[in-house]
């Protein structure tokens, strides 16, 4: 090659790597407005909140009195309506990702449930919240207790749920399907046996990332109307009441009044008092701080899970 | 043992400190909801018959009475506090320093909708700068006492100006913008004495009046002092649960409203109120009209007649 | 055109045979009316050039195809002595499987420890006495010449074994429920030359107690392990004959270019 | 021979031969099938319940806005320039409502899509193994702050910068309120864009590195188009999340039926409108309740038909490779 | 062990020649102080079992390996008559592979028209003028011997295209920039026999124009195409020589074993 072409090649490559580097810098630039945003998010919170933060802050009830309240019964509440939604949305998630995509024969009725999922996972939170209160309260007659709420955020993290273990399932190779029914496992046994098991990791991650998105909803909890003062816990299975001595049911609880951690933030924001205000961000640091563990543990565990699952 | 209680945003504050006292010394044993769903909400589940207590920020209307009494719902009327709806403005607004009752509703008219944007326009006295507004929502007693007291009829208002039942929403709203004007209860106001500056709103006699407890005891407030109340289920008062706290609630209220920066009623009204309650006077003394300009003695006098 | 089957002087008992035997990938016709027989405790070797339905053949025999839809067969398998056509659509492919084991290209244990790859065939079976599975994963893997290798940790994952060790994994796993038949589609095609060599004595061991069908594209292979092999092209069986027939004197013009490397 | 199977007839060996063999199988078939049929119709109305939300949703909010509809001429509610149903003087125009909702996502989307778009391809094409790997979690965790958290950090944080910048910037507006939620948006399009372009076969990329063409050519020439499906899923998603978001917008962008585009106002969008009543009362079978119900089925409309067309898309230029 | 290198008798001139080169992905050493010449307008062929280095050492040749975290080159590959070391740090791989261009296993067009795949080389290399393009884009898939078949529909998607048609598209991609060198890597393992045939003797044409480098692991395929065949085994070059040397009578023990089949 003559060495008036290589020069005139070098030049052209040196204009084309220009652009490498500017992509390279805007990337960064946006990777840290991202990141940065969290940060400031993340700082400002824990700046106001962090003095509010000690023992009692998550033992006592809300109070008129800020330097009293505390975020018992919101934090019990989350925690109450997250299982709901848990144990509503796993097995039914799992359940119809493997319909999906090990059963399913490719016709209009998969056609109509695939679209269908993939459309709910698009539908804003606060249309499950006019479902719930045309359905759940008024319809079944459930009103705004626990049960509501966990319903929704489990029809709302479904698609989640489901899209996460189909990505599962699908990322198992098939020649380990082919290796089972080789040996003469039958379908079930398949799933069973080999794929529930593989798709673990991948099945764990979203319903983490699932459900750390349910935590923080709120538009479709205050649709339901539960923007309430709450200072009591729902009751637990057998606890006694003092006063007519009758023994509480084992799932009475989930007919309870309940508020939740999203909501006890947004009534303490709406309070004249600022001091309610740093109570707020005590609270919105706490809940941050609950979906980012429950982000980190999903980050964790695909990366710990998967180890151990190779092809 | 759950004491269902919803309804206005103004009257929340004192019924949660009630609620919340309550519990601690029933040590659990009865649990209190408190909604806020605003007074009109508030009436349309009490009417529905799905609370025991409803918290009004305006005596109950015609039409509230009507679903009630369709539904066999009777109710005890209790005044338990005073209240003066504020008019408030940004303390960089230099222009303002009163305003009628006239002028409010130049602003707040429905016809003004779209048409009275600046300041300049309802008086020329005052700059041509945009007029931005603040109000309290559809569904709130707030609402519809300001409505009533300025433009002469419940639910009469333009529509382009920021609604929320937060009242927050609007103590932020008005902190930030120099154009601002909004209305909302007293005790907001109080709280935010350094971000805000009230309007001292000239009376039917010619005097302009900054809201304070002195003002609204002695009546010169006016017309945007108001009295707040607790509506309780017939039916209800027969569960002792919501009975006594009832009666929990007359004997604490004066000092939770002072607590909460409301006038307390005289020491008589509470008293009352546990008499009508005993003797079943159930009703209402307003007869379904959203009145405005009722004085503390007015009230009691018309309290002691039922 | 007719294929051109030589059968042996003292054909040894038959194991299976397929009968005029099409397969079609939707309407793609993969094969076209196969007649061959599987003889017992033989080595029969499938050849020929890449995409001329090798595999598709080999898992006729344990109705992979079954797994996918729109795939068809057309003729039929019988397995002897029972006659039963694995084909037939009243007998369940999971019977057929259980008779029928199969041993893929790449390696495919499970995820899971090596006693558990082994174990696999039998707990499906509904074996569920630890001792009996204990001494059957010993024999298999003694049977596929890993025992040695991994007899200090079976425990461990299967999938941190070799290339090579994972094979003879596989064979284990199909040994252990004592199948009729074994299939091997290009075992050895993804290991190395000393792996390879391995399975190959492997294979001529268990022909002792099994049937075997083995895919292979290495003509040397399917020299040094079969008793008889079939040469296929496009779809069709081209020449069926004893090994050594096949790739000494082919009756055919096509086998012998094959064979002597002229295309493929 | 073979062990025997736990309730299938001994295979091989037995007696039976022939016809009666075949009799014999075709009897335990018909037993295993039965059971797996059991299986599958329980997954199947698992995965029915899908299907059964959606139905749910539509029936409630269509049964809702018929009665809305009787009492509401539909031409009023489109035409209508004013927005103030619970007032004594009511008027129904949800194009007040849609005009928020428009310039709300519409600054979302101008945030969320270049950027997501640029960190996607950085992280994909730019960034090594590790930083990639390490990143990309940490921007992920943007989404996973709760919204409501969003809508104070715009009001007290991002609003304030903003007055800095243009003093007359009204203390609820829809553009902090946007830029914020635009920023929550961005893992939504990065990390998907990002899924969609390391899904292009790495065949692909040397293809293109060995015709001698660098990153930032490989990347926009070949992977973007090859992962065109997959990204513009990406943006349908966002898109969908910015329609749809609520307490950002209720919380920050002031919640005034305006009619206008102009994001330096404040604005009521459908879905703060919703939550503003819900914050009220839903008082059951009045005017105000059948309203958000006709304000959900114009805003579950509109997200309807940007999913389909997202769904159109992938079907159209799926694997292109 | 050394390498045995047999040079021809009137060796035509060098192109391309590796010195001592080692590679490493990440501590393991794929490559072994590999020596080789690659002659000008000849077709080398490398061939070796499964895992030698073969696809290693070609693309270290447009330091495709570049592309990759942990992969380290150490020796040299120098390129004639300029004696650049492609190699080197200081040289830039993105002008190696304009110098050099690959054709890989996989027919790997781009999602875009037949024309644009082809004119995309030209127009990394900042050809934008319309006429020059068509009349190289049309000159390259004459070159690949696809013209006729694409003609009418330079402006379809290349994905639509079929296999064998697809790898001949990439062979006119590589074609269209004059490269000095072309690498295949098994160019035809994908493809069908008649496909392969055209592939192979299009690889006979254009060695008129440019140095080939071809990775077969087909032997049948080496022998017929390939002028110089360079055999492997274990990351190290065993033996490098013409063709036919190779294949009648080679001088190593490992050859022939390989060549005549007794393992791989
Ligand atoms: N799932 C499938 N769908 C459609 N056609 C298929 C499928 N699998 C294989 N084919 C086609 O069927 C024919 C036979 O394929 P098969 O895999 O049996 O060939 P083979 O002889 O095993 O080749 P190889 O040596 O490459 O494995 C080929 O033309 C192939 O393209
Ligand atoms: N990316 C990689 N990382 C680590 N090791 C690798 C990588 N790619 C290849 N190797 C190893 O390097 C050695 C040579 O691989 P290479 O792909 O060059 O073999 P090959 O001769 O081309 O084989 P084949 O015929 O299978 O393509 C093998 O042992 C392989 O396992
Ligand atoms: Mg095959
Ligand atoms: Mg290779
Ligand atoms: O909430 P209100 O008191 O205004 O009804």
């Amino acid at each position: 090659m003559n060495a008036e072409k290589t020069l005139a090649i070098r030049a052209i490559i040196r204009k084309a790597r220009r652009y490498d580097l500017l992509v390279a810098l805007l990337g960064m630039l946006a990777l840290s407005i991202g990141i940065f945003t969290l940060a400031a998010l993340f700082i400002d919170m824990a700046l106001t909140g962090i003095p509010r933060l000690n023992a009692e802050f998550f033992t006592n009830f809300p109070s008129r009195r800020p330097a009293e309240a505390g975020i018992l019964s919101s934090w019990v509440g989350s925690v109450l309506v997250m299982s709901v939604t848990a144990l509503v949305a796993v097995p039914l998630g799992i359940a119809g990702a493997i319909y999906l995509e090990e059963y399913a024969r490719k016709n209009w009725v998969t056609d109509v449930i695939e679209i269908n999922i993939t459309n709910l996972a698009g539908v804003p939170s606060i249309i499950y919240g006019l479902l719930a209160l045309g359905l759940f309260v008024y319809t079944f007659k459930l009103g705004q207790s626990i049960l509501t709420a966990g319903l929704t955020l489990a029809l709302l993290i479904l698609p989640i749920v489901i899209t996460a273990t189909r990505e599962a399932l699908r990322s198992i190779p098939q020649h380990i399907r082919e290796a089972a029914y080789a040996c003469g496992a039958s379908q079930w046994q398949v799933v069973q046996h080999h794929l529930v098991k593989y798709a673990t990791p991948g099945i764990l991650t979203g319903v983490i990332i699932g459900m750390s998105r349910a935590i923080g909803e709120t538009a479709p909890i205050i649709t339901i109307g539960a923007l309430t003062f709450i200072a009591f816990l729902p009751p637990a299975p057998g606890q006694m009441n003092i006063e007519t001595g009758q023994a509480a049911g084992l799932f009475d609880w989930l007919w309870s009044p309940f508020t939740v951690m999203p909501i006890q933030i947004f009534n303490w924001t709406s309070r004249p008092d600022p001091r309610f205000h740093e109570n707020a961000a005590a609270a919105a640091f706490v809940l941050v701080l609950m979906t980012l563990s429950m982000n980190a543990i999903a980050i964790w565990l695909r990366y710990r899970l998967r180890k151990n699952i190779k092809w | 043992q759950v004491v269902k209680i919803d309804g206005s945003s103004t009257v929340f504050p004192i019924t949660e400190g009630v609620a919340e006292d309550f519990q601690k010394t029933k040590k659990g044993a009865v649990k209190v909801t408190v909604g806020i769903s605003g007074t009109g909400g508030g009436f349309k589940k009490f009417c529905r018959g799905e609370t025991d207590i409803s918290n009004a920020s305006r005596p109950i209307l015609a039409k509230e009475m009507a679903d009630c009494k369709a539904a066999g719902i009777e109710y005890y009327e209790l005044p338990i506090a005073f209240d003066a709806l504020t008019v408030v403005i940004n303390p960089k607004n230099a222009w303002l320093k009163q305003i009628t009752v006239a002028e409010l509703k130049a602003i707040w008219e429905p016809a003004a909708q779209g048409k009275i944007t600046r300041w300049k326009q309802v008086n020329p006295a005052w700059p041509d700068q945009p007029i931005k507004l603040f109000g309290a929502g559809a569904d709130s007693g707030t609402f519809d006492y300001f409505t009533e007291a300025i433009n002469g009829k419940t639910k009469a208002s333009r529509g382009d100006f920021t609604a929320s039942e937060d009242d927050n929403v609007l103590v932020q709203g008005i902190s930030s913008d120099v154009n601002a004007i909004g209305y909302f209860g007293y005790a907001y106001y109080a709280e935010n004495t350094a971000k805000l500056k009230a309007l001292p709103v000239v009376n039917p006699k010619g005097q302009a009046v900054a809201p304070a407890e002195a003002t609204v005891l002695n009546g010169s407030y006016e017309p945007l002092s108001r009295p707040i109340f607790i509506y309780v289920n017939a039916k209800s008062i027969a569960k002792p649960e919501v009975k006594e706290y009832v009666e929990y609630m007359m004997k604490n209220s004066a000092k939770i409203a002072k607590e909460v920066k409301y006038v307390p009623l005289p020491a008589k009204a509470y008293t009352l109120g546990l008499e009508h309650l005993n003797k079943g006077k159930k009703g209402t003394v307003f007869g379904g009209k959203n009145e405005v300009g009722v004085t503390i003695e007015e009230l009691m006098t018309r309290e002691a007649a039922l | 055109m007719p294929s051109t089957i030589t059968l042996p002087q003292n054909p040894p008992p038959l194991k299976a045979e397929s009968k005029n035997l099409d397969f079609y990938y939707g309407d793609f016709k993969a094969l076209k009316g196969i007649n061959m027989p599987v003889y017992e405790n033989k080595v029969t070797a499938l050849i020929g050039p890449s995409g001329c339905g090798k595999s598709t053949f080999l898992r006729c025999f344990n109705r992979m195809h079954d797994l996918y839809a729109g795939h068809r067969y057309d003729g039929s398998i019988h397995l002897y002595p029972d006659e039963v056509d694995v084909l037939h659509k009243n007998v369940d492919p999971i019977e057929v499987r259980m008779r029928i084991s199969m041993v893929f290209q790449k390696p495919n244990p499970f995820p899971k420890s090596i006693f558990e790859n082994v174990a696999y065939g039998l707990k499906v079976r509904g074996e569920k006495n630890r001792s009996v599975l204990e001494d059957k994963v010993e024999a298999a893997l003694k049977g596929a010449a890993i025992w040695n290798e991994v007899k200090d940790r079976l425990d461990d994952l299967a999938v941190n074994l070799s290339g090579g060790q994972q094979q003879r994994l596989c064979i284990a796993r199909a040994l252990a429920t004592d199948p009729e038949i074994i299939l091997f589609d290009e075992p050895t095609s993804a290991l190395d030359p000393i792996a390879t060599g391995a399975i190959e004595e492997l294979v001529g061991e268990i022909k002792h107690k099994v049937s075997v069908l083995i895919v292979t594209h290495n003509m040397q292979q399917a020299a040094r392990v079969s008793d008889f092999t079939a040469y296929m092209y496009l779809g069709e069986l081209m020449e069926f004959g004893e090994t050594n027939d096949i790739f000494m004197k082919p009756k055919r013009k096509e086998t012998e270019d094959y064979i002597t490397g002229r295309f493929g | 021979m073979a062990v025997a199977p736990f309730d299938n007839p001994a295979p091989a060996g037995v007696s039976l031969r022939g016809e009666a063999r075949m009799a014999e199988l075709a009897r335990a078939k018909l037993a295993r099938q039965r059971r797996e049929r059991l299986i599958e119709a329980i997954l199947f109305l698992a995965a029915s319940v899908s299907v059964l939300t959606t139905l749910g949703i539509v029936y409630i909010l269509v049964r809702e806005s018929i009665s809305f509809f009787a009492a509401v001429p539909i031409w009023d509610f489109l035409t209508d320039t004013q927005w103030t149903p619970l007032f004594d003087d009511a008027h129904f125009g949800i194009m007040v409502l849609m005009s928020g909702t428009l310039s709300s996502s519409l600054v979302a989307l101008c945030v969320a899509i270049p950027l997501g778009t640029i960190i996607a391809i950085y992280l994909s094409e730019f960034a090594g193994h590790k930083t990639r790997e390490t990143l990309k979690p940490l921007l992920e965790l943007l989404s996973g702050v709760p919204t409501i958290i969003y809508g104070f950090f715009a009001l007290l944080v991002v609003t304030p910068m903003l007055q800095k910048i243009f003093p007359e910037l009204p203390g609820f507006n829809i553009l902090s309120a946007g830029l914020v939620m635009g920023v929550m948006i961005i893992p939504y399009v990065a990390s998907l864009s990002e899924d969609a372009m390391r899904a292009v076969p790495m065949s692909l990329r040397e293809g293109a590195y060995a015709m001698g063409s660098t990153r930032f050519q490989t990347a926009v020439k070949v992977v973007v188009p090859a992962a065109f499906s997959g990204i513009a899923a990406a943006y349908i998603l966002g898109i969908s999340r910015a329609v749809g978001e609520t307490m950002i917008l209720a919380v920050a962008a002031g919640m005034q039926p305006n009619l206008t585009l102009n994001p330096m106002e404040s604005a009521s969008t459908i879905t703060s409108f919703i939550v503003q009543v819900a914050l009220g009362d839903l008082p059951h079978g009045s005017i105000g309740y059948q309203t958000i119900f006709a304000a959900g089925l114009s805003l579950m409309l509109l997200t309807l038909c940007f999913n389909l067309l997202g769904y159109w898309l992938r079907k159209k230029y799926r694997e292109a490779y």
